[in-house]
């Protein structure tokens, strides 16, 4: 089975360049189809793969060709099958899957379909790609080409400008953490002489803490995760990156390459583990990213952008797992957040499907009656989302907090602070979406409509993951001697690490736990009886005032972007292309125009023109000219 | 008889002889305007190094200053011809040749 | 003998000053002329018929012709040449002055050179046809070439409609 | 050596007397064949048959009043045609007139001077002859004379280069540049003017030309010029003009003798079994005959083509006889390669 | 061998004309095919592996201290293979564009012939002859099809560049004349002389600037846009693509030769100073243009920065992600400008403002497109990324901090060329993209297909190029 | 137009062939017509030695004849003045004395009869006017001379002289006849 890995990432290239190169001229369902087997075959090798992989067995390296080797460089082009990259597999080609199903469905009318499925097939294999890559270059590869898949996904409707703006954006936020990874890289390559993961992790053992490369080296990688991450400050991109079709926003933006960023540090923890200061760092962006976004998102009325910026503070927490050393954690809340959000994300398209492209949740209200399937998924996303018992959101997001309490009270209570706020959001969304009235006209509400089955079976099978998603890491005090399935597969990866964390006391855990699903659902009755009792509704943008207004506009963080960068670059730009290009004129002109029309001014008078004058200085410069070689000798 | 020349006459003489000729084509070349009698001193010139050619193949014994010689007037010939040529044309254009009114050709 | 040099010698100096300081220009070109037979004559003192004959030829018989043909045909009588300014004059008179004196002073330098070899019959016909045509064929040729060269570019500068 | 040198000195005297007569007697044999060309007479008055005509004209010469324009530069005006008559008789010093003599067991050549550039030296001094006319023209000041000297310059240099081609292919045949042994060649073999009939053409096309003479006498002709050169010209300065064109006349009648008629050799002269003094007399009577011959022949031609203009002058020169002078240059070039 | 690199160009220069004009077309064709099939004769020739592969020598006398010393290693095979590839396409180009010009296809193998000359030459007064050989028909290229005000630009661009290259001459004749008795101008022997620090500083400021004029490098570089911009599509091209590469490739051979010593090392590090300044400089002028040649003309300066100030680290990476990134380079910048051509031939602009939405109207051009901005864009798995990947790691190994500076080209790039691609292929389709005619001919996908395939092909085997130099460049830096 | 001669010859500008151009014929061909010139019998008439006939009719030099006995003929009639178309004979007539009779013939006579020789055309018309056959024109040449006045020929000139009489007679025939 692990002979015939590289199908995995074979059959999405495959789908892609069948769809890309013949989509078009395919009729109906075919391209979709093809897209989603292409995923799919993947899915059920890693799994036959992920079953034979026992608790002994050794990482596999399978190497295909040199890529670059040069006297100083090599990488080759080789996969690394081990726990870590098997659960991505899973869950990328699983949640992959599913998705590219429910897009048949979501993007049959459009006109870019076999297009769309060849975009998400690209997406796949970069993805695959970024985890399964035996070294960081060919992480790299993945890492910028699920980037380009997120431009392509997100300027998918190329004809709206804005669209593309936000594809450009997201593209070149990328970059920026891209450059970071770039240093990292050969930071590490002139340090260790090796990229591959297993050989570093091996040479990271006898290197000392707080080594200044290692150090900068992580920082490097860690600016990396930011941008991919979307983290503060390179988080902006994520929300604009909702202008794509749904599907991308679920499976890009929220299940998978969002988390690339997570998987990198968890992926290079030995050498976190080495530069402790800079998981200080980590934890504290991931903390302050959470609850910055959860602040926003309180204040959106975009169906999609709420679920973006959720995800960012989603993805802030797991930052701040991982800043204390608490990686499978982050992956535990990796894979249960990739279920929820994913079925937040297609419920939140299922909706807008049913609304013929409304996002807007002050234009909704009282859904839960006409579109009683997505009501009940959304439900279970919601809950699993705000964590409460025993959705697999809080596992997670319990352990998570677990784990703070204990390394840091302070980071503790942030993060408690920033679950809340998720919850209040999200009953927020939930309760103006499906409670209440419908408020848009009657006219558009006649056209409402359930989503296909196509569509919807995608959904229950996310619903069902997402609620039994705690299952494969259940605390020890719950699942008892089952507990912890997915730290123990996890274990090989982390063995070495020196931030390996002890469980704690029981009691404690519990109250924790209590504490947080009290809290929850005493905001969901607060909530319910703001939002359905009272129906109060947000106000419009226009009116907002003070500290509303500026939580509304995201905080000002895009305006201030281009106020800081954007706008002075393009001055710079246009200094630079006017100003100091024709100063390069004037000076190549002074050069080669006024200066030598001066010199060749005061020359031009020896050249009077007059012959007589000529053959006089001939003449003497002769006389000199013979005095000189009979006196001197040259 | 005649060929005892280099026993009588130092060859010093006939150098001098052939600067002397030369300096005062210089001198003509510097002193007229006329393009004409430029154009002659010129000539004077070239005779006067003609004669060291000729000096010097005779007192060494070796034809090839003679050979120099010739080509010189082959030299001279053609640019007296084309010189003159152009003379005539300048003259037709300014009615002068006066060399000092020539002063077209700065810029 | 050495006298007949010394003669022609004077006689071309002073000639050649004639050529330079006479006003009228058709009076220069007998004077060239005259130089230019002084020195056929030298040609003849030292042993070179065939230079003697050629200057004759070339020197008197065709470019002084030519020059005194041009004069007459643009009708360059005396008085026609403005005068150089002063300041013209004397800086040539200098030029040439030092021009001389750097020449004899370096001629004064050259060693003494001790007499090589006389051998009377490299002035005949014979003998620098010899060497014209085998040592410098090539140059002969080239000259010939020039010599058309020269020709087809006076007749074209002659002619009337290229001004 | 003294016997020769006297021989010398008694054979230049000769010569130049020779010259002298035949060219006073050139001006009464060109009237004479002018008449008769004519169905005249001729003069016939001085002495029997006119034949005492020259010493009248020179009579009559020396009488007139000798004239010198007041604007001319009076020096170059006296030296011109005295210039010119020199030049004219310097020619004849390398033409050998006849076989060598043999006086008292010496060999005495009728020769000037064998030097062995004698084509050279002829080409030289014809070249030179042109200044005569130009200085006399130049400084009588006046338009007329003026332009004569122009043309004669530059038809002399235009004329010069054809005839010099020519001479060239005789040059190339003979392998010699002495006049002497030029005709001692021909003496052996055939005459050149079977040789070279186009080269021969040429050759006289051109002495008609530098010696000025009909149909080329665009310097001095009368009737656009009121005489050219001389215009200004009277009394002896104008009969040295026109002595000295009768010379030029024999002279290069010689020449042609010379080059292309075996100079003084006949027929079957070395068959007649003479002593050497007769042979050279007889030699010398032939030649002269040839001589004779060729000046009547000028004359002849005079009378009978009319005058060229100026532009028909340099065409013919420049356009014709150069080119077909360098062919037959080329030709004769080639032929002798390759035979 | 080799010689007929050099020899083959020139003939077809001169015989096009004899040529009647209906056979120009065939002519052209097989010129293009017999040359690239030459130069895989010459490839297939090589036997090792370890320099240099050939070495011809044609000595014209053997007083000349000049011969025609024509050398062909790993790195001048990555040229020299750039050279043939291009000028075969950009006939191609020409011939599916219908120009008839019998003296463009003459200028251009003109072009080829100095072009491969320079290259191939080892000689360094050969080299400066090829060197100036080519500035001939790229000036009669720029000034008689150019457009806009091309003679004052290509003025300034011809002085520009010959001055540099006199600058380069007076160096090289420093250095024979510094030669013991019976020195020449060959590679071996010129460099093999013994200087003072300052000579030697100044010996490589001389050919310094020569080459970086050519390049250019920030400070030379001012008569870069608007040569490119106002040349014809293919004097652009050869400019761009080959020209460019001249200098890099000077670099290689003739610069990095006289670095040794205290002083040069200063040298060394303004001159990579002033590269990286070019890199971003460059890379931010292209953000805010609107002329399409103008983009690539900043986008060219920029990435040629990088190339050459990876090659004055004097490090492999550097040296061999140059090599690398001058064929990537050549291929992707020419393929873009064909692109170009192709819209402005369609359309009718090349004004971003008046474009828009050509991926609507025709697919194929956009997918092309895409890729070959992408393959400049260096995203991985395409041809741009491995050698810029390397030059950064050399930059980052020389001087971190500046590395930093000259990496954020890899974002600057993503802004411009994203806008480039995003104003023209994307958004509603302005009018003159409805107006124009928005079909491909099959000989221009042809052509398309073959930069495409370049992009994808090195992309995911650069190895094919980077094993050419390998040896090569082992050896010259290890004898440093 | 007809030409009134018919020696004229259309001139026809026909471009010469190669032989016509080079005119070597052309002059051979002069020069052989003034070679037989050459030979020709002289037409040169050497004047003092040898004179040309006079034709019969020959009018030259004026006489008034006297008749046999010596008288002159002239009546001074004015008929030949009138007669003349160049005016050129005056006359003033004046009466015979007594002891004149041997010398006049009719008692009126001429005392001055001048012809002036530089008028005259010698058409002899005065000849045919006479009534007196007086005046004839003979075979004689009217001499040069230098200064106009003596061309003025008085009777000192005009009459024949005594003792040379001159022979008139064929004039006298041939004027006789025409009247």
């Amino acid at each position: 089975m692990e002979k015939y890995f590289y199908l995995v990432i074979l059959f999405p290239l495959i789908g892609f360049l069948v769809n890309g190169l013949l989509g078009s001229k395919m009729k109906g369902t075919t391209p979709g189809l093809i897209g989603t087997v292409a995923v799919f075959i993947p899915f059920l090798i890693a799994l036959g793969v992920f079953f034979n992989y026992g608790h002994e067995s050794q990482p596999i390296l399978q190497n295909y060709f040199p890529w670059i080797n040069i006297f100083d460089f090599q990488a080759n082009f080789s996969i690394l099958i081990d726990p870590l990259s098997l659960q991505m597999t899973l869950i990328i080609t699983g949640i992959g899957s599913l998705i590219h199903l429910y897009s048949i469905g979501y993007m049959h009318d459009d006109e870019g379909f076999a297009r769309f499925f060849s975009y998400l097939n690209l997406f796949i294999f970069s993805m695959l790609l970024l985890v399964l890559g035996s070294n960081l270059l060919i992480l790299f590869i993945g890492w910028e080409g699920v980037g380009l898949c997120s431009y392509l996904l997100i300027g998918f409707w190329y004809k709206n400008e804005d669209y593309g703006y936000a594809a450009r954006k997201a593209f070149v936020m990328n970059r920026i953490g891209d450059l970071g990874l770039i240093a990292g890289i050969v930071l590490l390559w002139s340090y260790f002489k090796t990229i591959e993961f297993q050989a570093m992790a091996i040479h990271a053992a006898n290197v000392d803490m707080s080594d200044p490369v290692i150090i900068i080296a992580t920082l490097c990688l860690f600016i990396g995760a930011i941008g991919k991450s979307a983290q503060i400050p390179l988080y902006t991109w994520l929300p604009d990156a909702m202008a794509g079709p749904t599907p991308v926003s679920a499976l890009i933006h929220a299940a998978t390459m969002v988390t690339a960023g997570i998987y990198l540090l968890v992926r290079a923890h030995f050498l976190f583990d080495l530069a402790p200061s800079v998981l200080n760092l980590v934890s504290y962006v991931g903390i302050a990213t959470s609850i910055f976004a959860a602040i926003i998102a309180l204040r959106q009325n975009d169906i999609k952008k709420v679920l973006a910026y959720s995800t960012v503070s989603q993805l802030g927490l797991m930052f701040v797992a991982l800043g204390v050393g608490a990686y499978t954690t982050a992956m535990f809340h990796v894979t249960t957040h990739a279920f929820f959000k994913a079925l937040l994300f297609l419920g939140a398209g299922s909706v807008i499907h049913a609304l013929h492209g409304e996002q807007d949740i002050r234009n909704m209200g009282g859904l839960k009656n006409e579109i009683k399937s997505t009501y009940w998924v959304f439900l279970i996303g919601t809950l699993a989302i705000c964590g409460i018992f025993p959705l697999s959101g809080m596992f997670s997001k319990d352990e998570i907090l677990t784990v703070l309490f204990e390394k840091s009270k302070g980071l503790w209570a942030l993060s408690l602070f920033s679950s809340l706020l998720t919850a209040v959001y999200m009953f927020r969304l939930l309760f103006l979406t499906f409670f209440g009235t419908y408020r848009d006209d009657e006219h558009k509400k006649s056209k409402i409509h359930e989503s296909p089955m196509v569509m919807m079976a995608p959904l229950w099978v996310l619903a069902i993951l997402s609620v039994f998603g705690g299952i494969l890491n259940l605390p020890h005090l719950i699942g008892g001697e089952s507990y912890g399935k997915m730290a123990h597969f996890l274990d090989p990866i982390f063995s070495h690490s020196k931030l390996a964390t002890e469980h704690m006391d029981a009691g404690l855990e519990i109250g924790l736990m209590a504490l947080v699903v009290g809290l929850v659902v005493i905001i969901g009755f607060v909530l319910y009886n703001i939002y359905v009792k009272k129906e109060s509704l947000p106000k419009p943008d226009m009116s907002l005032r003070g500290v509303e207004a500026l939580v509304a506009n995201k905080f000002g963080v895009d305006e201030l972007y281009d106020t800081v960068i954007s706008k002075p670059v393009l001055g710079i730009s246009r200094f630079f292309g006017q100003k100091v290009e024709s100063a390069f004129d004037g000076i190549s002109g002074f050069f080669f125009v006024a200066g030598f029309k001066s010199i060749g001014n005061s020359l031009r008078k020896i050249q009077n023109g007059n012959v007589e004058f000529y053959l006089i200085l001939m003449t003497g410069s002769i006389v000199v000219l013979m005095i000189l070689q009979f006196l001197i000798k040259i | 008889m005649l060929m005892q020349i280099n026993h009588i006459v130092p060859i010093e003489h006939i150098i001098t002889l052939s600067c002397i000729l030369f300096c005062i084509g210089v001198m003509g070349v510097l002193l007229r305007r006329n393009a004409i009698i430029i154009l002659m001193c010129i000539e004077l010139m070239l005779n006067a190094v003609n004669i060291l050619f000729a000096t010097f193949s005779a007192y060494n014994g070796n034809p090839d200053g003679q050979i120099f010689v010739f080509f010189i007037m082959v030299v001279a010939a053609a640019e007296v011809a084309v010189g003159l040529a152009l003379l005539v044309l300048i003259y037709r254009n300014t009615r002068s040749v006066d060399v000092s009114l020539l002063d077209r050709l700065k810029w | 003998m050495q006298y007949i040099f010394y003669t022609l010698a004077f006689f071309a100096i002073l000639c050649a000053l004639f050529v330079v300081f006479e006003k009228n220009p058709v009076h220069s070109v007998l004077y060239l002329i005259l130089t230019f037979f002084s020195i056929a004559g030298i040609y003849v003192l030292l042993n070179a018929q065939f230079l003697f004959i050629v200057q004759l030829i070339v020197y008197s018989g065709a470019i002084m012709v030519l020059f005194l043909f041009v004069l007459m045909l643009l009708n360059l009588n005396k008085d026609t040449e403005p005068q150089k300014s002063v300041i013209f004059k004397t800086a040539g008179a200098i030029a040439a002055g030092s021009f001389l004196l750097v020449l004899v002073a370096v001629l004064k330098d050259t060693q003494q050179s001790t007499e090589l070899s006389a051998m009377t019959d490299i002035g005949l016909v014979k003998q620098l046809g010899k060497t014209l045509f085998t040592k410098f064929v090539v140059p002969f040729e080239v000259a010939s070439i020039l010599f058309l060269a020269a020709m087809v570019g006076s007749v074209l500068l002659g002619k009337k409609e290229l001004y | 050596m003294t016997l020769a040198l006297i021989a010398k000195i008694i054979l230049v005297v000769a010569i130049f007397v020779l010259t002298l007569a035949v060219a006073a007697y050139s001006t009464y044999l060109e009237r004479k064949v002018a008449a008769f060309l004519q169905d005249r007479l001729g003069p016939d008055r001085a002495g029997p048959w006119g034949l005492l005509q020259p010493l009248a004209d020179g009579v009559k010469m020396f009488t007139k009043e000798e004239f010198i324009p007041a604007a001319s530069e009076k020096f170059l005006f006296i030296l011109g045609p005295g210039l010119f008559i020199l030049t004219a008789l310097m020619t004849s010093a390398v033409i050998p007139w006849g076989p060598a003599l043999v006086i008292a067991g010496e060999v005495i050549a009728l020769q000037v001077a064998d030097i062995d550039i004698g084509v050279l030296y002829v080409l030289g001094v014809v070249s030179v002859g042109v200044y005569g006319i130009m200085i006399g023209g130049w400084a009588s000041n006046n338009k007329y004379s003026l332009l004569g000297a122009v043309r004669a310059s530059s038809q002399m240099i235009s004329y010069e280069l054809a005839m010099g081609i020519s001479v060239i292919t005789i040059v190339m045949i003979t392998g010699s540049l002495s006049l002497n042994e030029i005709v001692g060649q021909q003496a052996q073999g055939t005459w050149n003017v079977l040789k070279q009939p186009l080269g021969f053409l040429i050759f006289l096309v051109c002495a008609f030309a530098e010696t000025n003479r009909a149909p080329f006498d665009l310097p001095e002709c009368e009737t656009e010029l009121v005489g050219g050169y001389h215009t200004e010209y009277s009394s002896m300065k104008l009969g040295l003009f026109l002595f000295a064109e009768y010379m030029n006349m024999f002279i290069s009648s010689a020449m042609i003798a010379t080059l292309y008629f075996g100079g003084w050799h006949f027929p079957y002269m070395d068959k007649l079994g003479l002593g050497p003094n007769t042979l050279a007399f007889l030699g010398f009577t032939v030649f002269f005959l040839k001589i004779v011959f060729f000046i009547f022949f000028y004359m002849w031609v005079r009378w009978t083509l009319p005058r060229f203009r100026y532009d028909q002058l340099m065409h013919l020169g420049w356009k014709v006889l150069i080119p077909l002078a360098l062919l037959n240059m080329l030709a004769t070039g080639a032929f002798s390669l390759l035979f | 061998m080799l010689i007929g690199l050099i020899l083959f160009p020139l003939i077809f220069s001169l015989m096009i004309f004899i040529l009647p004009k209906n056979l120009t077309k065939y002519a052209t064709i097989f010129y293009s095919v017999f040359s690239l099939s030459w130069m895989g004769m010459v490839v297939k020739n090589i036997s090792s592996w370890t320099n240099p592969f050939f070495t011809e020598n044609y000595v014209f006398s053997s007083n000349l201290p000049s011969s025609l010393l024509l050398v062909l290693d790993g790195i001048s095979l990555i040229p020299i293979l750039l050279t043939q590839l291009l000028i075969a396409l950009i006939l191609w180009m020409l011939l599916a564009n219908q120009k008839e010009d019998k003296s463009t296809y003459s200028l251009i193998a003109l072009m080829h012939f100095g072009l491969n000359g320079v290259f191939l030459c080892a000689d360094a007064l050969g080299f400066y002859i090829f060197w100036e050989v080519t500035l001939i028909p790229i000036y009669f290229i720029c000034a008689i099809w150019g457009e806009g005000k091309r003679m004052p630009i290509t003025l300034k661009f011809f002085l520009y560049t010959f001055i540099g290259s006199l600058c380069m001459l007076v160096s090289f004749l420093y250095l024979y004349q510094i030669q013991p008795e019976g020195g020449n101008f060959s590679i071996a022997n010129i460099f093999n002389v013994d200087m003072s620090a300052t000579a030697r500083f100044l010996v490589a400021l001389g050919i310094f600037i020569g080459l970086a004029v050519k390049i250019p490098i920030f400070g030379f570089h001012n008569w870069q846009a608007d040569t490119y911009t106002s040349a014809p599509f293919y004097g652009s091209m050869l400019l761009a693509g080959i020209m460019l590469k001249m200098g890099l490739y000077g670099m290689y051979r003739w610069l990095s030769p006289v670095f040794a010593g205290p002083l040069c090392c200063d040298l060394q590090w303004y001159i990579i100073i002033l590269c990286i300044i070019g890199v971003v400089y460059g890379a931010i002028i292209a953000i805010t243009q609107t002329d399409l040649k103008r983009i690539l003309a900043f986008s060219s300066f920029s990435h040629v920065g990088l190339i050459a100030a990876g090659i004055m680290t004097f490090s492999h990476s550097g040296w061999q992600g140059g090599l690398l990134q001058m064929f990537v380079h050549g291929l992707n910048i020419v393929g873009l400008f064909y692109i170009v051509n192709l819209i402005e031939q369609k359309y009718g602009s090349r004004d971003l403002n008046k474009l828009g939405g050509i991926a609507t109207q025709n697919k194929w051009l956009a997918i092309y497109g895409m890729i070959l901005v992408l393959g400049t864009t260096a995203l991985p798995l395409t041809n741009g990324f491995p050698g810029e990947f390397l030059l950064l790691k050399s930059m980052f190994e020389y001087q971190f901090l500046t590395a930093l500076f000259a990496g954020t080209t890899i974002i600057w790039c993503a802004v411009y060329m994203l806008r480039l691609y995003q104003k023209v292929f994307f958004g509603e389709e302005s009018k003159l993209v409805l107006s124009g005619d928005s079909s491909l001919s099959s000989i221009e996908h042809f052509i398309l297909i073959i930069f495409v395939l370049g992009v994808l092909v090195l992309g995911i085997f650069p190895q094919l190029i980077l094993g050419l130099s390998e040896s090569t460049v082992l050896n010259y830096l290890t004898q440093k | 137009m007809q030409s009134l001669t018919n020696r004229s010859r259309v001139v026809s500008k026909k471009t010469m062939n190669f032989w016509e151009r080079i005119y070597l014929p052309a002059i051979f061909g002069g020069m052989w017509i003034t070679i037989k010139h050459f030979f020709k019998k002289k037409a040169t008439l050497r004047y003092p030695e040898e004179t040309r006939e006079f034709s019969k009719v020959y009018r030259g030099l004026h006489v008034l004849k006297r008749d046999e006995n010596g008288a002159e003929r002239c009546t001074a009639c004015g008929l030949c003045a009138v007669a003349c178309p160049a005016e050129a004979i005056t006359m003033v007539a004046a009466e015979r004395k007594k002891d004149e009779k041997g010398l006049y013939r009719e008692e009126k006579y001429a005392a001055i009869y001048e012809i002036n020789m530089l008028r005259c055309i010698f058409c002899g018309l005065c000849e045919e006017a006479c009534p007196k056959e007086a005046i004839f024109l003979t075979d004689r040449i009217t001499p040069s001379n230098f200064e106009r006045e003596n061309f003025i020929y008085g009777k000192d000139k005009l009459v024949e002289k005594i003792d040379q009489r001159i022979d008139v007679s064929g004039r006298q025939k041939h004027i006789t006849e025409k009247k």
